[in-house]
């Protein structure tokens, strides 16, 4: 049970996270290396911030 | 003066001229309703005049205004509960001829930079723009029953 | 005083004002003409140091003393808020009751929030390549934040947001900031000044030298002041209530 | 002839910040401040000042209505506050 909750978090946080990168590709004028790390790193945060919102809207229902 | 630039003038020139008279003028929720309309109508002008310039960069402003209109409207939406819930501001026309405007505008917009990133970031900035308005049409039309004030 | 030599006062000062603005007016280069005296220098300026924005470099390393002046005035207002928005003696906490939102405007937060921090990093980072900078990004991304108050509730937004942690965020930028000024001058040149590092290539995120990284100090402190600052007006609109206690 | 646009945007800033100081009541003032915000946005853009603009678009759009309406509020319970007592 607890491995299972683990893994929908990291995918919930993955899922995020590819979107993001996605979304920071589509944001930028030309890819490079910098690019990608910088926008990994962005990503990364709002994946992260997106599952914390998320459990904090529902967690109080 | 090129045709994106004349097109910008117009959308602006009316845009921004309803929106005021309606927003200066008027009871609360229509207030509210032109705010929300005003961001839908800036938004395609600034994509026009974008490309009327010719410079990729000042999309940049539309994406902002696409992001953070609909989360102003909701801010009044949200303080001003008590008031509008008397009688929720119905507007659905102008909403849905605002959402062509913008709708047309981007997909113009993507015809002209052809398929490629340049296009999808357009697309996100019409998804965000007329799904954010609708929502917030609708949001301040009372179509969600139990929105409460806290 | 009384309202007459106040009157007075105001016409006298309105007036001073007035004659300065239309004789500078006056002097102005014409609107849209072709002579522009600082921008041509500033934009060489901006070109030789591979900075793409030009208004970015203005703020961060050819005016960068301005800009930390400017960073001191917002670290000052929001100190301000701090102190005169705290909770008084005769005031206490009621935690608001729960807020029922409409389910489609919950959802619309929860996945606009990600999108616009996400876009406000973005817009930080490309200050220097792009119209935008820290200031832009960094309101941005704290307006991002209070989504959980507009999709949820204050005690939502309370939850993700560590107030703590947002107050030092907004000292230690600001003194990033001055240690990269300082860094300047420890390194043989001026403060703040634009020798540090190596400029890069143009039109590249590590182009600029100095810039990129005053420009990520201004967006956290940005960002982290607004949130302080929002976090105090809320507390005051949602729980703080008059009266101690009933 | 480009500098029609010009003119919109600077005869929708006068008109908004015209109606904004001539309405009273402070909540009807934050609504046209966010149209003033988004007018003065496009203003910068036409006269190729984006950096700008970008600011103004980004505190005009949902700060400042948030911190004035928040404001509102806070008056609002104050005053309301001992008279009926609705939260």
């Amino acid at each position: 049970m607890k491995t299972r909750t683990t893994l929908l978090a990291v995918g919930e946080v993955l899922a995020w996270w590819a979107a993001l990168v996605v979304l920071w590709l589509m944001l930028i004028s030309t890819v490079y290396t910098l690019e990608w790390v910088v926008g990994a790193c962005a990503a990364g945060l709002g994946a992260l911030v997106a599952r914390a919102g998320r459990r904090a809207a529902v967690s109080r229902r | 003066m090129n045709g994106w630039i004349l097109a910008a003038t117009v959308v602006l020139a009316v845009g921004l001229g309803t929106t005021l008279w309606g927003v200066a003028t008027g009871p609360l929720g229509r207030r509210v309703v032109a705010q929300n309309l005003s961001t839908a109508l800036v938004c395609p002008g600034l994509l026009l005049l974008s490309q009327g310039y010719s410079r990729t960069a000042y999309v940049d402003l539309a994406l902002l205004l696409a992001l953070l209109g609909p989360v102003g409207t909701l801010v009044f939406v949200r303080l001003l509960a008590d008031e509008l819930g008397d009688n929720p501001p119905q507007a659905w026309g102008p909403t849905w001829v605002a959402a062509g405007v913008g709708t047309v505008v981007v997909a113009v917009l993507c015809a002209v930079t052809g398929p490629g990133r340049a296009m999808v970031k357009l697309l996100v900035i019409g998804a965000l723009l007329v799904g954010g308005n609708l929502l917030a049409s609708r949001a301040l039309s009372g179509g969600f029953p139990g929105v409460s004030r806290d | 005083m009384n309202p007459r030599t106040r009157l007075w006062l105001v016409v006298l000062g309105g007036g001073g004002l007035a004659a300065l603005l239309v004789a500078a007016c006056l002097r102005l280069p014409v609107f849209g003409g072709p002579w522009h005296p600082y921008g041509d220098r500033a934009v060489r300026a901006a070109l030789a140091r591979h900075t793409a924005n030009t208004v970015a470099s203005v703020n961060f390393d050819q005016r960068a003393f301005d800009t930390m002046g400017e960073m001191t005035i917002l670290f000052g207002a929001v100190l301000g808020c701090v102190v005169l928005l705290r909770q008084a003696r005769d005031e206490h906490r009621d935690p608001p009751a729960p807020c029922e939102v409409a389910a489609p405007v919950r959802r619309y937060a929860l996945i606009v929030l990600p999108v616009a921090l996400v876009t406000g990093l973005y817009v930080i980072a490309h200050g220097q390549l792009s119209p935008g900078g820290g200031f832009q990004g960094g309101v941005v991304a704290a307006t991002a934040l209070h989504l959980m108050y507009l999709g949820a509730d204050y005690a939502a937004l309370e939850r993700i947001r560590p107030i703590e942690a947002y107050e030092i965020g907004d000292a230690l930028s600001a003194s990033a900031y001055l240690v990269l000024g300082f860094a300047g001058v420890l390194a043989g040149s001026a403060f703040l000044a634009n020798t540090l590092l190596p400029y890069g290539t143009f039109n590249m995120l590590s182009s600029g030298g100095t810039v990129p990284l005053l420009n990520a100090a201004i967006g956290m402190e940005v960002a982290c002041a607004v949130v302080v600052l929002l976090a105090r007006f809320l507390d005051q609109a949602v729980e703080i209530e008059e009266g101690s206690g009933e | 002839m480009t500098d029609a646009v010009v003119v919109v945007a600077l005869l929708a800033v006068a008109g908004c910040a015209t109606a904004a100081v001539a309405n009273r009541d402070p909540a009807r003032q934050a609504l046209i401040l966010a149209v003033l915000g988004t007018s003065l946005a496009v203003l910068f853009t036409v006269l190729q000042a984006p950096d700008v603009g970008l600011s103004q678009l980004a505190v005009g759009s949902a700060l400042t209505p948030l911190l004035i309406m928040l404001s509102v509020r806070k008056v609002r319970r104050r005053s309301a506050h001992g008279k009926d007592s609705r939260q």
